[in-house]
């Protein structure tokens, strides 16, 4: 019934988390900065380091997903928090112009909407997924993802350089 | 029913209590509440003022600020300064959020008391301050891009 | 002379029953007001108070715009349930009205089945709700009628078994003779020797009038006006009006059956053929508890409002009749 | 292939010829078909625009499935062409009953970027008008959830509340919604005179008054009760699974909140308890919210008993231009966690600007945990998340 939040000091808690991802993954460069834990990871075991993540090391709340769209490559990122002041930032970079990506929803099912959100926006697919479809945009005669850098909008007005 | 009511009976006596309180309904049109000082309602400017730097323009989160620029000697120094022959303010677009009131260098933009707004037609709510109006269905961003290369000069007379 | 004819059937009946049709109508239009103004004033509101003096030409600006908006029904709706539906509910409100003695002598029809016509004529009204939330061919209107037949039929027996023990205690249907019978006082009306009837019989008339918090039918938040979602223009207001004239005639059905009627509360206080004032008074009362209640009360669910009809209200009905009977046969010198 | 896989797929869940989307076969062994029905976009109970498409056996609740999407603003697309200042008065728009926390977590973002050293009283100033604004929030979604439940008159003794604090709010930023008042660096001004003082009498005349307005006339309330209890049931695994911040996930009994656990701003300096509840019910999350008001009362007296002297604005120059990388703010907003990713390049715009609302998270669970309920049991389960259109919608 009742779920257990982690206890403890703050530092030694992020030191154990890693600790625990360089052993299972043995990830070179991450860091912890402040009361964040940078891992860096390639695409195709991030799903095994948020499992890690949250069956080991009980990082049971996935807070976002963030998308960049980097022009060629795209950039995700995977904030976890263990909901007692760590953080745990996990990037992954994308190749290519149809990325694609292993689902996180059967690890973390909060993650469902995230990624049909990132689908949406970016068309990022995510492999195995229960339910992929757009969660903003509707759902066809709508061939765009509107957060591509390479999606015009009309009205756009920065003034670089102008002064 | 584990209380038999009560709770019900307690939230009527309420009801009824407030059934002859004071009533805090403002008969709008008749009453009108004072205004704070801060509160920003309908943009005006004043056109004497302005010194056409565009910086209410840029900032404006959603370009409900157009200006025509021109360079023109009006105070008669002999050199030409920048100068706003149109100016418009799309209130249809406006978000009162005032950002262009505190970029303004010469407090030439300012809020004005008015709020009550409306129009038949959209168009109507854009209003022209500058002697020549400006179309404001057209985003301002290809006259600023066009602008480019000659704002460079005014910028460098001002320095001078 | 010429006058006397009006006062033989079938003329006195048709002019009583145009003046009930005209009371039907325009307590319907008071009865919004009355609504909008407790609302108002509860919820620190002033109300409608722009058109007339204080507002009170509000009902009449309302039935004008009313009546002259266009009635839109949808294009596949059954059109002639649609449009009978409304009238389906508004005869049997307005109906029952013809039984109820206003004042000593001023009844149009002095039935001796008064109160078995209450209980048919009533029934009929469930009708018009199926009738409107099936012609309407929409699934609110659906559920909402679905919901509102239920309720309507299971409310109708703790209503009818709540009138039960006023018949066996007075031994006659008719209303007149139940309202000469509580003759003589506060002390002799029946809402106190048949005090938990009287509770269940405003509790079911409020479920019959479809009032918060029995509002399942329209349940505006869930169903977004139930069987009347579809309605506009003279059609939703003649839902409306019989909306209002059914919350009038179950106050009036109430006054009359545990309040004494036209009876006034003490005999010194007679008022002689003016005693409809009584009787307009005791209707106005009951009325805004109805009102009162609705702006205060969240609604209930319809299994909780099943539950709480056949659990709670039938059996406290049945035992009350036992009790009554009881009392009849072994103490009748009270009776 | 993976277009036409993806395309497949979404024909798969429903063509647009039909306009629905298909659900799985539904009829049982009798023969019987569920009914289906679609709720909103536009409709008196969804908070602004929600589509529910719900299927219905009797009065029961076979599927629910959100459709979102009809007030969505791209936010994240104008924010990304946008000067860094002119974001501020956008992201008031994304959760518009909360505004204040929505300025507070970019503009918390925005300062991650530039390193920025917030004035002690601006950040006084900030945690004071955020609390004020979660009364603001709470007061009013008590009042939306007793108007769903059919009552009609809390709502308006929680708008009046709200209606005094507005006029607080428009004294103090200018504005009565769309305040535009915490800004990068700082406030925008100091509170003006006279204003702690009103402040303080409003406080004090709520909390005389959330008793019998709020507490008496709602929680005894048998038919409140009967309609709340045990509707919405989830456990804290659940809760915690689907990801849920705030009030729906206080009320299961985590206590997770983002002002004690990440704490940000004056909140290092403050005292008060995380309000949790074990039930996990509606009634559990109205009965967090109430309490929650009651701290929030507690933290803005505290605030202003030692209200902090000085600037309120940060001087960070002109042109905001922060170095590459990525800022990052969190809040808790009425509704949960509410998050701002920024992503700069160095110029004068951000890259990419992702907002976490609180919202869009916390609606996953009208899926999960509504089916098998009655079918006006949505309504306070609506209650218990307390979207807000703009929020989830962005």
């Amino acid at each position: 019934m009742s779920v257990t939040l982690p206890e403890g000091d703050l530092q030694s808690r992020l030191e154990r988390y890693l600790k625990g991802f360089r052993n299972r993954h043995g990830l070179g460069e991450s860091a912890v900065e402040g009361n964040v834990v940078r891992l860096v990871v390639e695409p195709n075991i991030l799903p095994e380091v948020l499992a890690t993540a949250r069956d080991n090391l009980a990082v049971l709340h996935l807070s976002f997903i963030t998308v960049v769209d980097l022009e060629g490559s795209f950039e995700l990122t995977y904030e976890l928090l263990d909901m007692r002041g760590g953080i745990v930032r996990v990037k992954t970079r994308l190749e290519g112009e149809e990325p694609v990506i292993d689902t996180v929803t059967n690890i973390y099912p909060t993650a469902n909407f995230h990624e049909r959100e990132a689908y949406d926006m970016f068309g990022i697919a995510f492999r195995g997924h229960p339910d992929l479809r757009r969660l903003y945009m509707w759902q066809d005669h709508f061939d765009h993802h509107p957060l591509l850098k390479s999606f015009e909008i009309s009205t756009k007005r920065t003034f670089e350089g102008l002064r | 029913m584990p209380k038999l009511g009560q709770g019900i009976l307690k939230g009527m006596g309420i009801t009824l209590k407030h059934l002859f309180d004071r009533k805090i309904t403002r008969q709008y049109p008749d009453y009108q509440r004072p205004l704070p000082e801060r509160s920003r309602g309908m943009l005006t400017v004043d056109m004497d003022r302005c010194i056409a730097c565009l910086q209410c323009m840029r900032i404006c989160p959603d370009h409900c600020i157009s200006i025509e620029q021109e360079k023109r000697d009006v105070d008669g120094s002999g050199k030409p300064k920048p100068y706003a022959v149109g100016f418009v303010i799309d209130d249809s677009r406006c978000l009162y959020c005032g950002l262009c009131v505190e970029v303004c260098p010469v407090n030439c933009i300012y809020h004005t008391e008015e709020f009550e707004i409306q129009a038949y037609n959209r168009l109507e709510l854009a209003r022209q301050f500058g002697e020549r109006p400006v179309d404001p269905t057209i985003d301002p961003r290809p006259a600023v891009k066009k602008k480019k290369p000659a704002k460079k000069a005014p910028k460098k007379d001002g320095a001078a | 002379m010429s006058l006397d004819i009006l006062n033989q059937e079938p003329f006195r009946f048709l002019i009583s029953f145009g003046a009930i049709l005209f009371l039907v109508l325009n307590l319907a239009a008071v009865l919004t007001m009355a609504e909008r103004k407790v609302s108002a004033y509860i919820q620190l509101r002033y109300g409608p108070n722009r058109v007339g003096p204080r507002g009170l030409l509000q009902p009449a600006a309302d039935v004008f715009k009313l009546f002259t908006k266009e009635n839109v029904s949808p294009s596949r709706a059954d059109l002639w349930v649609f449009l009978l539906a409304p009238i389906a509910m508004f005869i049997p409100a307005a109906a029952v009205w013809l039984v109820i003695p206003f004042a000593p002598g001023a009844v149009v029809a002095d039935l001796n089945i008064a109160i078995v016509f209450f209980i048919a004529i009533t029934s009929i009204g469930a009708l018009g709700v199926i009738m409107a939330g099936y012609g309407s061919r929409s699934n609110f209107s659906l559920l909402g009628a679905l919901r509102g037949a239920a309720q309507m039929i299971s409310y109708e027996v703790p209503l009818i078994l709540s009138l039960l023990g006023i018949v066996m205690l007075t031994g006659s249907l008719s209303l007149v003779d139940v309202v000469n019978a509580q003759a003589g006082g506060f002390w002799h009306w029946y809402f106190l020797p048949q005090l938990p009837m009287f509770v269940v019989f405003y509790i079911a008339g409020l479920a019959e009038a479809r009032r918060v918090p029995f509002d399942l039918p329209e349940g505006e938040s869930e169903i977004s006006g139930g069987f009347m979602v579809e309605y506009s223009g003279m059609t939703w207001a003649l839902i409306q009006a019989s909306e209002f004239a059914s919350m009038g005639l179950i106050s009036a059905i109430h006054v009359t059956l545990f309040l004494g009627g036209w009876q006034p509360p003490i005999d010194a206080l007679d008022l002689g053929s003016f005693n409809w004032i009584w009787f307009g008074l005791k209707t106005a009362l009951i009325i805004f508890t109805f009102q009162w209640i609705r702006w205060t009360m969240p609604r209930l669910r319809m299994d909780q409002l099943m539950d709480f009809g056949w659990k709670v209200l039938v059996p406290v009905c049945l035992i009350w009749l036992f009790v009554t009977a009881g009392a009849m046969l072994l103490l009748p010198s009270v009776f | 292939m993976l277009r036409e896989e993806r395309r497949a797929r979404e024909q798969n869940r429903g063509g647009r010829a039909s306009g629905r989307l298909a659900g799985p076969d539904v009829r049982d062994e009798f023969g019987i078909e569920t009914l289906e029905m679609n709720m909103g976009p536009q409709h008196p109970a969804m908070h602004g625009l929600l589509r529910l498409i719900l299927e219905l056996d009797g009065e029961t609740v076979v599927r629910c499935d959100p459709v979102m999407g009809y007030l969505h603003r791209s936010k994240e697309k104008i924010s990304e062409n946008r000067m860094y200042p002119s974001v501020v008065p956008i992201t008031d728009r994304i959760d518009y009953m909360n505004n204040i926390a929505m300025e507070y977590g970019y503009c918390m973002a925005v300062e991650d970027l530039l390193d920025a050293e917030i004035p002690p009283r601006a950040d006084a100033i900030r945690a004071l008008l955020n609390e004020l604004g979660r009364i603001m929030s709470h007061i009013p979604s008590i009042g939306f959830l007793l108007l769903e439940l059919g009552a009609f008159t809390p709502i308006l003794y929680a708008f009046r509340e709200r209606e005094r604090i507005q006029n607080m709010f428009e004294a103090i930023t200018g504005a009565r919604m769309m305040f535009h008042y915490i800004r990068i660096g700082g406030v925008k001004a100091d509170l003006p005179e006279g204003m702690p003082e009103q402040m303080w009498e409003y406080i004090e005349g709520l909390e005389k008054r959330l008793k019998p307005d709020f507490m008496d006339l709602i929680e005894g309330n048998e038919i409140f009760i009967a309609r709340t209890r045990g509707v919405g049931k989830m456990t804290q695994e659940k809760a915690i699974e689907m990801g849920l911040t705030g009030p729906p996930l206080r009320c299961t009994g985590v206590s997770y909140d983002v002002r004690r656990d990440y704490p940000y701003g004056w909140y290092k300096n403050l005292d008060f308890d995380v309000i949790t509840d074990e039930a996990g019910d509606v009634e559990a999350s109205y009965r967090v919210r109430i309490g929650e008001v009651q701290q929030s009362i507690r933290m803005i007296k505290q605030i202003l008993e030692n209200l902090p002297e000085g600037e309120v604005m940060a001087d960070l120059g002109r042109r905001i231009r922060p170095s590459e990388g990525d800022g990052f703010g969190r809040a808790e907003s009425a509704r949960g966690e509410y998050v701002v990713h920024v992503v700069s390049d160095g110029s004068d715009t951000p890259y990419r600007v992702r907002y976490r609302t609180p919202c869009t998270v916390n609606m996953q669970l009208l899926k999960e945990i509504v089916p098998g309920h009655y079918l006006p049991d949505i309504m306070p389960i609506m209650g218990l998340i307390d979207p807000v259109s703009g929020s989830w919608d962005k």
